[in-house]
């Protein structure tokens, strides 16, 4: 390997700077946030440069970086990406530094050990879109609990302690099955290579590897366990509520943004890239569960008391999209699936960090209380509405190309799912809804009254956080051939491969 | 002068009565151990339990190592456990003290052990051994000690070293004593002793402890 | 003896050495603590230099010393080096603890370093007897540390459970060594063996065999703290001093564990599908056990103890794999391996915590309440870190040693083909995810509570933090580049199959 | 009957029974302590036995015997010295008074 | 690109641009807040006339129109859509609507919002609308054109909030939001069908397609119909036809040129043009037209129902949009799209004049709506009440005004084709129109004046950037009738929309059509229209004043009768009064039974799922809490535990090896 190695560069560079990081005196608050964000900076510049070079027309990973690690296990250092990691990767980093940006003001407490557990989530997150060994993206998968654990769990709200620890034990629990569905499945690989280890942890040699049935049902069963947790898919969702309402605004921001996705493409990538028998046979319950949480996610989100948890269970209502687009094993379900991710990752970041800056000012959440914002902080009040409206799913903003791509693709495989997903148009709009006009419109409310001239309009450097984000939104609504056309030929392939393997195995 | 080959009147051959009268001994006395209410006259039925089985050892054609349960259980084991029962403990208690409440689940699972011990040697086969008793050369056990046990036999000395270097620094009086406890522990008084006696008794134990063992290293 | 067989045997001849070396030491130069540390470190790292050498010397080969009593095999290398350096660690955290204590050095170094000769016997023993005589010459220096704070009630209480319960397994373990014995008719290892194997499967297990399996199992059951032979843990880690603990929770396990080698894998192999099932349930109950009771604990040391007891379940679990997997092939090796990788990995890590909780009681006073540790991460914060990453790899978070560990657990249970095994793995990570509660709540204390009364500043000794560093750097190295401990584990393995 | 192993063995288990419930059932230290000798004294009985009634083992069994004795020694030695160091803090020598830490 | 895509292009980039700009600089540019939006509109209009003369006079495009694609937007495998464009002849009949009246109402706002703080937001939101309508009727597929459709919609939920100061305005702007997803979920759903079933959404494409697959019998007749009623769905919505009407009576909490604009003039009448687009595909459905203009008549008379009794002299405009619309759909649903379209632009002259009357009067009373607190205003607003007038009799459908050609041209067709009932329920329809505007017009211009006295003296006529535009919309309101419909069955309007309905008209079996009889049924027909309009607006005058000024007739009003009439049919007048009770029930069911369930659920989440969740947790401690205790502290326990535990060890191992 005599090229650069610049997915490792673009992986590991946010840990060199947690690592100068650390060298910094405590006091320095101001560098350690400067150079926290000129980190993220650096990463995010390094993902970008691997656009150019990046061909959307090639099957298969690029930029692949190969080395043995434990040779005993064939388990390797193996980094790589395709069109679909690729868009992860840019959207991890692209939310990392708003994210570091956006935690300038409210962290005053312990900023350098913020700073050094955010880059180190970042390195898990970059970590796992571009691990192609198992073992590699397993632990990528779990570096990135404990730095959230410790954001949760030291810079959270007042209940943040039950929230990090139901955390960490729910996602946990489902990784750690996830372990052994990993190691099961290598080693079923091994025996069918005669004892020999070499690749068992490949994913790319994985897929190519038929594993009998019995074993899929298993190891896809783990896998779902671990990545339904994490999407969150209904009923293991409960953890995320907690989570986004106790954690700071970055940690809510990139929980929302990138955290979830994990699952997202743990889904896509390994349960159904590599079990596609039993990806075939749980499809059904999935789907069902997947309507089930988008329905059910938008109807409890109705009644939440605080924004955040409005959110969260918007997000659960959202998430649902990606596991039913993905699960409809259909084209433009699961481009649309993907998207979804991008989008909902721009977009309800953007929502906790629009949140956040109400909190800063007011260090409530409760919705009752506020009220006549629009009054007091027009610009606030237009950026807040525009990512409402996004989430909504308006058509030219970035939410609805994905959500309606899942659609289509659910009603070309099962109108009824269709027809019970859509009515989520109505209630998604309707909480969304319903919640600005409760905070934005109407009379400036008692509550706000009182804070005086506290309650200021943003600040340039929450604009400065939003804006790309506005950008974005738009233009993700106006082009979503930019992020379609890197996913196309990836989808295609887990596809094409799924549609082979469950060729001879009736439904 | 010959004996007859069996008992007379009981015909029972000699050795069997040896047997039964060591064996009986033996065992009654281990019940006295393990029953009697006064610690000292435990200790005493020990040294009687012990000495009957020096007697089936010798039975057994392994003069040795009856000889040397004699010297080292009665003249060395059970004298530190009696002089350990004199600073520990002078009279006899109530059942109570004695006894823990569990002692009917403790008969209990000992009588269930026993049953199966004994159902398993009942039926046991031992590919090895043979009808007859075999007779042990005690030269041949010097052989042996030095030759393929020699690594056991060094290293008995080294865990008796180690015993004593520990044995006696837990053992010595320190002027300092004042317990440092680290929740408190609870002094609860029932001997008889008053501390600075059992102290210095301490001291005396220990270097009888020494000596036993000394004794001991060498004598094998 | 042939030059060979003394350098065969010359690590352990160092340890015993150094044990007499540290009494004549004192008798020399009385109250000399720091010398009798000094030359301790440096004896043990002279004695790792050694075992390293002669791990290069005899390659993957073995030498048969004393008739074949003793055997220095790649697996002997592998748990010499173990040993030493759970001993070299153990000194290095003790004399902060030792000496605002008053409890003197030369003693406790002594009595350590016999101890740790035993643990090296045991994993080298091929003879019945030896395998005895070792455990004793493990446990007995054992019971003497754990009361060797001779004044503090609750160490002299802890020893005296621990010896009291030692003994009487100590009793039931040679009594199933004799019935083994008179059946075998040989002290011998390999020839134990040969009687074993010779026996018609069918009839493998007679009446007395049956018995003698019984009672080693609920022996060495013991030695290893399984539930239900767990009892004595708990109470002798809390009692004792806490440096003695963070021994106790490595060595004499880790050796136990060798015992298991040397007995069960190697003299008993024949019979395992005999013992098998044991192993399996005794491997169930401790994990989840271990795992429930630590939950509500709230005294740190205690905690680690059922802790231990937990971790203990996991390293059982490898030893079931080995025992369930067909005789001979590739997945018998691999569960072996993971047993001692994990003994490896555990060693250092738990060490490591007990490490920080014996560097803040160098304080007297401090007690080993959890809430000791109450904003450690504002008050030190290195320590507080250490602390964390020492609690993380127990949790089994990767990339960090303890990962590792469990991860080769469960790859060597999944190989095997029995729903058992499978259920075990999938047991090991369900009790692997209750275990992160209670790890994370000592993390909770420490970087999210506020400190408590007591605050005051933490002083790390550079003995204890030459320790800590090492642990550390062993628990993170181990997990980045778990390569070489693999393949020595796996040369180890190999010697014993 | 003398000149059967199993009548051996029998008196051994029987020992070793009577000294594991005093193990059991006493509350006293050193009894439990002298309870142990008797369990290590019946596997003594029982390796001489398997030496006596097995050529192989004749001259072996003695040594043995005589080894275990010495472990006997060394752990009562330890054991005496541990029963002195806590009756000095505790000034009871019966063992279920030692309950500071449970559960 | 041709010049006259680049026109098309501006078209939309036109009022885009403006409203960028505007949102961004026009709150620096104060009192002059207007100027770039309404530049950009005037400019909008003047391209949109050039394309519309060259679509409908110079037939420039052909018979197909003008088509283009900007670019792709979504490309995802098989479901390519692109940004693409056309210019035919219905398009350019709606761009004559669209663009005139909102220029209109662009100049109107100048001087209607000249005092309001937030003009150049008004002004931004006024250009995002054109913006979203203009897409709307030049989108080339269905996803643009739900794109565009969802646009307006937020444009309108924009306009209508705009004093979001006011709970009741912003209420108002989430119900019209809202209900109008609900249509969209149908139109979205169809959509869906439409490209699962026929593979692209191309308009030109999709329509040459379905009739094939309809004949070959790949889309069956119920899916037909199922796809038929889908789309429509959105059209209820869009269009607010029952039961989606609620929320455009409330619409009209936003400022009047908003209502005229929107509710009035373009927005509504989306559900009308897709309809009319999308022709091929509905007359493949003989029941889905059925149950479309079933809808549309009971839209009509429902909402004229509830004109009768309402005093906010908006909600009277509001529920007559209401019952107009109704007609088109009837009349869409009788097959008779170019009535439909006809009445379409009619209406969206007169009914714009009427709202900016309305816009007038209430700027002229000082934001008074009740009609109750006005009358006597004929005075004092000359030009709005001509204006008006002209508005009042074209929509009474009294020849030669505009109303009367649309009108008529549906109730006929509509008796033609069959739907006998609809032209029942129509003509009645008629006959209450006529009513309830007269009833607005007396009470708004004639009878004593109940202005608030304090206001009183300082009613007067409004500025000329408002009437200005009264009288320009006046003029199409007069002549477009004679214009466009005359002769009748002939007109200008028949020939335009003849390329684009030709299809159905041959699937509807429907040829030429018959010249205009006088003294046949189309005499007949059209007399009996005139008739009970004449009817409707006698009985108004008559009942609430009236007066000619060029005449000198004038008639007083007469509360009493009207006191006596309301209180006979008091059953009948609460219920109109209360909208038959709509909102009520909506509210019982959306908002009460809904906020129920969405409490249930969330109940169910906190303590069933998470409190799984947590008695798991639960459960683990307590049994944690439940095993320490086997932890005596008394060595004894202990022993006796491990004896025993030996024991099972020992009896397991004879039990399991017992071989």
């Amino acid at each position: 390997m005599t090229e650069l190695p610049i997915l490792t560069l673009v992986t590991f560079s946010p840990l060199i700077g947690a690592l100068l990081i650390a060298f910094i005196p405590r006091h320095n608050v101001q560098l350690v946030r400067w150079a926290a964000l000129a980190t993220a900076l650096v990463s995010f510049a390094l993902s970008l440069a691997l656009l150019p070079a990046f061909d959307a027309r090639q099957a298969g990973f690029q930029y692949v970086e190969q080395l043995d690690w434990i040779p005993a296990f064939g388990i390797q250092y193996k980094l790589g990406i395709d069109g679909i990691s690729l868009v992860l990767v840019v959207l991890t980093t692209t939310l990392s530094w708003i994210s570091i940006l956006a935690s300038f003001g409210p962290i005053k407490d312990r900023v350098k050990e913020f700073m050094i557990s955010f880059l180190i989530l970042e390195v898990g997150m970059i970590g796992v879109f571009t691990a192609l060994d198992l073992f590699l993206f397993y632990i990528f998968f779990e570096v990135v609990l404990v730095p959230m654990y410790l954001i949760i769990g030291i810079w959270g709200g007042a209940n943040r302690i039950y929230a990090t620890i139901k955390f960490v034990l729910y996602t946990l629990a489902g990784s750690l099955l996830m372990l052994v569905a990993i190691l099961a499945t290598a080693f079923a690989f091994q025996a069918g290579h005669g004892g020999d280890w070499a690749g068992a942890f490949d994913y790319e040699q994985l897929r190519q590897f038929g594993f009998d049935i019995t074993l899929q049902l298993f190891a896809f069963g783990a896998f779902f366990l671990a990545f339904a947790i994490k999407v969150p898919m209904f009923p293991f969702h409960t953890w995320l509520p907690d989570a986004h309402v106790e954690a700071p605004t970055a940690g809510s921001v990139i929980l929302a943004g990138v955290l979830l996705k994990l699952g997202g493409y743990g889904f896509i990538r390994f349960a159904v890239g590599m079990f596609p028998d039993a990806a075939q046979s749980y499809a059904p319950w999935i789907i069902g569960l997947s309507l089930i949480a988008i329905i059910y996610g938008a109807i409890v989100a109705l009644v939440q008391p605080d924004m955040k948890k409005l959110i969260a269970y918007s997000s659960v209502s959202h998430m649902g999209f990606v596991t039913l687009g993905i699960f409809i094993f259909q084209q433009q379900g699961m481009e649309g699936a993907i998207l979804q991710m991008v989008n909902h990752g721009i977009i309800t970041g953007a929502l906790f960090l629009c949140v956040g800056v109400l909190y800063e000012r007011t260090h409530d959440r409760t919705i009752a209380k506020m009220g006549g914002l629009a009054a007091r902080t027009p610009v606030y009040a237009a950026i807040f509405g525009f990512f409402m409206l996004a989430s909504i799913g308006l058509p030219g903003l970035a939410g609805f190309v994905g959500e309606f791509l899942v659609f289509v693709g659910t009603f070309a495989v099962s109108p009824v799912a269709a027809f019970s997903a859509t009515i989520v148009m109505t209630v998604g709009a309707a909480y969304l809804m319903w919640m600005y006009q409760r905070l934005i419109f109407g009379e400036v409310s008692d509550f706000l009254k009182g804070l005086g001239h506290h309650l200021t309009d943003m600040t340039p450097t929450e604009l400065v956080t939003l804006t790309p984000l506005v950008a974005l939104t738009v233009i993700f609504g106006l082009f979503p051939g930019l992020v379609l056309e890197l996913i196309h030929v990836p989808v295609d392939g887990i596809l094409l491969q799924f549609r082979d393997a469950t060729a001879g195995v009736a439904p | 002068m010959a004996l007859p080959p069996t008992v007379p009147y009981f015909d029972i051959a000699w050795d069997d009565l040896l047997f039964l009268t060591f064996g009986g001994l033996m065992l009654a006395a281990a019940l006295g151990v393990v029953l009697g209410r006064n610690i000292i006259r435990s200790g005493l039925a020990m040294i009687l339990s012990f000495a009957a089985l020096a007697g089936i050892y010798a039975l057994l054609g392994a003069p040795l190592v009856a000889a040397a349960q004699v010297l080292i259980y009665i003249g060395a084991i059970s004298v530190l456990v009696l002089f350990a029962i004199m600073l520990t403990q002078s009279k006899s208690g109530p059942a109570s003290l004695v006894f823990h409440h569990q002692a009917w689940a403790a008969a209990l699972a000992a009588i269930v052990l026993a049953l199966l011990l004994v159902s398993m040697v009942a039926g046991a086969e031992w590919p090895r051994a043979v009808a007859e008793r075999v007779h042990t050369a005690t030269g041949d056990v010097a052989r042996l000690l030095f030759d393929e046990f020699v690594l056991p036999f060094e290293v008995v000395s080294v865990l008796l070293l180690a015993a004593v270097i520990g044995g006696v620094f837990l053992a010595k009086r320190e002027d300092t004593d004042v317990p440092e406890t680290e929740a408190g522990a609870r002094q609860v008084t029932l001997g008889s002793e008053p501390g600075g006696a059992s102290g210095r008794a301490a001291s005396g134990i220990a270097s009888a402890t020494i000596v036993a063992a000394e004794d001991l290293g060498r004598r094998p | 003896m042939s030059a060979q067989e003394w350098l065969a045997i010359g690590p352990l001849l160092a340890v015993f050495a150094l044990a007499m070396l540290a009494v004549v030491l004192d008798i020399a130069r009385p109250g000399r603590d720091r010398l009798v540390t000094g030359v301790m470190v440096v004896g043990l790292l002279g004695a790792i230099a050694l075992t390293g050498y002669t791990a290069w010397y005899f390659g993957g080969g073995e030498v048969e010393v004393f008739g074949g009593a003793y055997v220095r095999d790649a697996l002997t290398s592998f748990l010499d080096l173990l040993f030493l350096s759970i001993a070299l660690l153990t000194i290095l955290f003790s004399p902060d603890y030792l000496h605002p204590r008053r409890l003197p050095m030369a003693e406790y170094a002594s009595t350590l370093m016999f101890a740790i000769s035993g643990a090296m016997l045991l994993g080298a023993a091929r003879d019945l007897l030896v395998l005895f005589l070792a455990l004793e010459l493990l446990v007995l220096p054992g019971y003497m540390l754990a009361g060797y704070a001779k004044r503090d009630g609750l160490s002299t209480e802890g020893a005296i459970k621990y010896f009291l319960l030692g003994s009487f397994s100590s009793a039931i373990f040679l009594f199933g060594l004799a019935l083994v014995w008179g059946f075998a008719g040989s002290t011998r290892i390999p020839e134990v063996a040969a009687v074993l194997t010779s026996l018609d499967g069918a009839v493998s297990l007679t009446p007395a065999l049956t018995m003698g399996l019984a009672l080693l199992t609920a022996g060495v059951a013991f030695k290893i703290a399984a539930v239900p032979f767990h009892y004595w843990t708990p109470d002798a880690y809390q009692g004792s001093p806490t440096p003695v603990t963070g021994y106790l929770s490595v060595g004499p396990k880790v050796a136990a564990f060798a015992l298991i080698l040397r007995l069960f894998v190697d003299a008993l192999a024949p019979l395992k599908a005999d013992w098998v099932p044991f192993i399996v349930v005794l491997a169930a109950l401790t994990m989840t056990l271990g795992n429930l009771v630590a939950l509500t604990q709230d005294n740190i040391k205690r905690m680690l103890a059922y802790s231990s007891i937990a971790h203990t379940g996991y390293i059982l679990v490898g030893l079931a794999a080995y025992a369930a997997a067909p005789p001979g092939s590739d997945t018998e090796r691999a569960g072996l391996e993971a047993l001692l990788f994990y003994s490896a990995a555990y060693s250092f890590m738990n060490l490591g915590a007990f490490a920080v909780v014996t560097a803040l009681q160098k304080r007297t006073g401090v007690t080993s309440q959890i809430t000791t540790f109450a904003g450690l991460g504002r008050r030190a914060p290195l320590l507080g870190a250490l602390m964390f990453l020492f609690l993380l790899s127990l949790t089994g978070i990767p990339p960090l040693a303890g990962f590792w560990a469990k991860a080769y657990v469960i790859i060597a249970a999944v190989q095997v083909d029995s729903p058992w095994l499978i259920g075990l793995a999938v047991l090991t990570v369900l009790n692997a995810a209750a275990a992160a509660f209670y790890y994370l709540r000592i993390a909770v204390v420490m970087y999210m509570g506020e400190p408590s009364e007591q605050t005051a500043p933490v002083q790390v000794g550079r003995l204890v933090s030459a320790g800590l560093v090492l642990s550390a750097v062993a628990t993170i190295l181990i997990g980045l580049v778990p390569g070489p401990v693999i393949a020595f584990a796996q040369e180890a393995a190999r010697a014993l199959l | 009957m003398s000149q059967s192993l199993d009548a051996y063995l029998v008196l051994a288990s029987l020992l070793f029974c009577i000294g594991t419930f005093g193990f059991l059932a006493r509350r006293n230290a050193i009894a439990m302590l002298m309870s142990i000798e008797l369990m290590i004294n019946a596997v003594n009985l029982v390796i001489v036995a398997f030496g006596a009634f097995t050529p192989e083992l004749a001259d072996r069994a003695s040594v043995i015997a005589l080894i275990v004795m010495a472990v006997a020694a060394a752990e009562a030695t330890v054991g005496l010295a541990i029963v002195i160091a806590i009756y000095r803090n505790r000034r009871t020598p019966l063992v279920d008074e030692y309950h500071s830490m449970r559960e | 690109m041709t010049t006259d895509q680049l026109l098309v292009t501006l078209l939309l980039a036109l009022p885009i641009g403006g409203f960028a700009l505007t949102a961004l600089v026009g709150r620096r540019l104060y009192q002059r807040a207007w100027i770039i939006a309404v530049g950009a509109i005037v400019a909008t209009w003047l391209i949109a006339m050039y394309l519309v003369y060259n679509t409908l006079f110079l037939n420039a495009y052909g018979a197909q129109g003008l088509h283009f694609t900007l670019y792709e937007w979504i490309p995802a495998g098989d479901f390519r859509i692109e940004a693409n464009f056309a210019v035919d002849n219905l398009t350019a009949a709606l761009l004559i609507v669209v663009c005139t009246v909102g220029m209109l109402v662009h100049v109107y706002s100048i001087g209607y919002m000249a005092h309001d703080p937030g003009r150049w937001r008004f002004f931004a939101y006024l250009n995002l609308f054109m913006f979203s309508m203009l897409l709307l009727v030049l989108a080339d597929n269905f996803l643009l054109l739900f794109a565009a459709w969802e646009l307006v919609g937020l444009s309108s939920y924009l306009l209508i909030g705009f004093w979001y100061g006011r709970r009741s305005a912003a209420l108002a702007a989430k119900k019209a939001f809202l209900v109008n997803r609900v249509g969209d979920v149908g139109f979205a759903l169809g959509i869906m069908a439409i490209w699962t079933t026929v593979g692209t959404l191309n308009f030109p494409e999709v329509f040459e397609r379905i009739p094939l697959l309809a004949e070959s019998g790949v889309i069956q007749p119920w899916q037909m119909t199922g796809l038929a009623l889908l789309l429509f769905l959105g059209a209820v919505g869009k269009s607010a036809q029952f039961p989606l009407h609620v929320w455009l009576p409330d619409a009209m909490e936003g400022p009047t040129p908003v209502s005229a604009l929107i509710h009035a003039a373009t927005m509504v009448n989306a559900g009308v043009y897709m309809v009319a687009r999308a022709n091929p595909l509905f007359v493949q459905s003989p029941s889905a037209m059925w149950l479309i203009a079933g809808v549309g008549i009971f839209t009509a008379i429902l909402a004229a129902s509830i004109a009768f009794t309402q005093r906010d002299i908006k909600r009277v405009l509001a529920y007559s949009t209401l019952s107009q619309l109704g007609y088109m759909f009837a009349a869409l649903g009788v097959g008779a799209f170019t009535a439909a379209i006809f009445h379409l632009m009619t209406h969206g002259f007169f009914k714009g004049l009427l709202f900016l009357g309305s816009g007038s009067v209430i700027h002229g009373v000082h934001d008074e709506q009740d009609m109750n607190r006005m009358g006597g205003l004929w005075r004092k607003m000359p030009i709005t009440h001509i204006t008006m007038l002209i508005g009042a009799i074209a929509i009474a459908g009294i020849p030669p005004l505009a109303g009367f050609f649309s009108k008529d041209e549906i109730l006929g067709q509509a008796w033609k084709n069959g739907f006998v009932w609809v032209w029942a329920i129509g003509i009645v329809v008629a006959l209450m129109t006529a009513f309830y505007m007269f009833r607005l017009m007396g009470k708004t211009f004639y009878g004593p004046s109940n202005v608030d006295p304090a206001v009183e003296p300082r009613v007067h006529e409004s500025p000329r950037s408002m009437t200005v535009p009264l009288l320009l919309l006046a003029i199409p309101s007069a002549v477009l009738g004679v214009a466009l419909g005359f002769p009748i069955g002939a007109g200008l309007i028949e020939q335009w929309m003849e390329p684009v309905f030709e299809g159905a008209n041959e699937v509807l079996g429907r040829g030429q059509a018959e010249p205009f009889q006088v003294l046949g049924l189309d005499g007949f027909l059209a007399g009996a229209s005139v008739a009970v309009a004449v009817l409707g607006v006698l009985a108004a005058m008559r009942l609430f004043g009236f007066r000619v000024p060029l005449l000198g007739l004038q008639a007083k009003p007469r509360p009493a009768v009207v006191e006596r009439l309301t209180d006979r049919l008091r059953p009948l007048y609460t219920g109109s009064f209360h909208k038959w009770f709509f909102d009520d029930l909506n509210d019982l069911i959306f908002v009460r039974a809904g906020g129920l369930v969405a409490r249930g659920l969330w109940w169910f989440d906190v303590h069933i799922i998470d409190g799984a969740v947590n008695g798991v947790a639960g459960l683990t401690q307590r049994s944690g809490r439940g095993l320490r205790h086997i932890q005596t502290g008394r060595v004894q326990n202990y022993a006796l535990g491990i004896a025993l535990s030996l024991i099972v060890v020992a009896v397991g191992y004879f039990v399991a090896g017992g071989r």
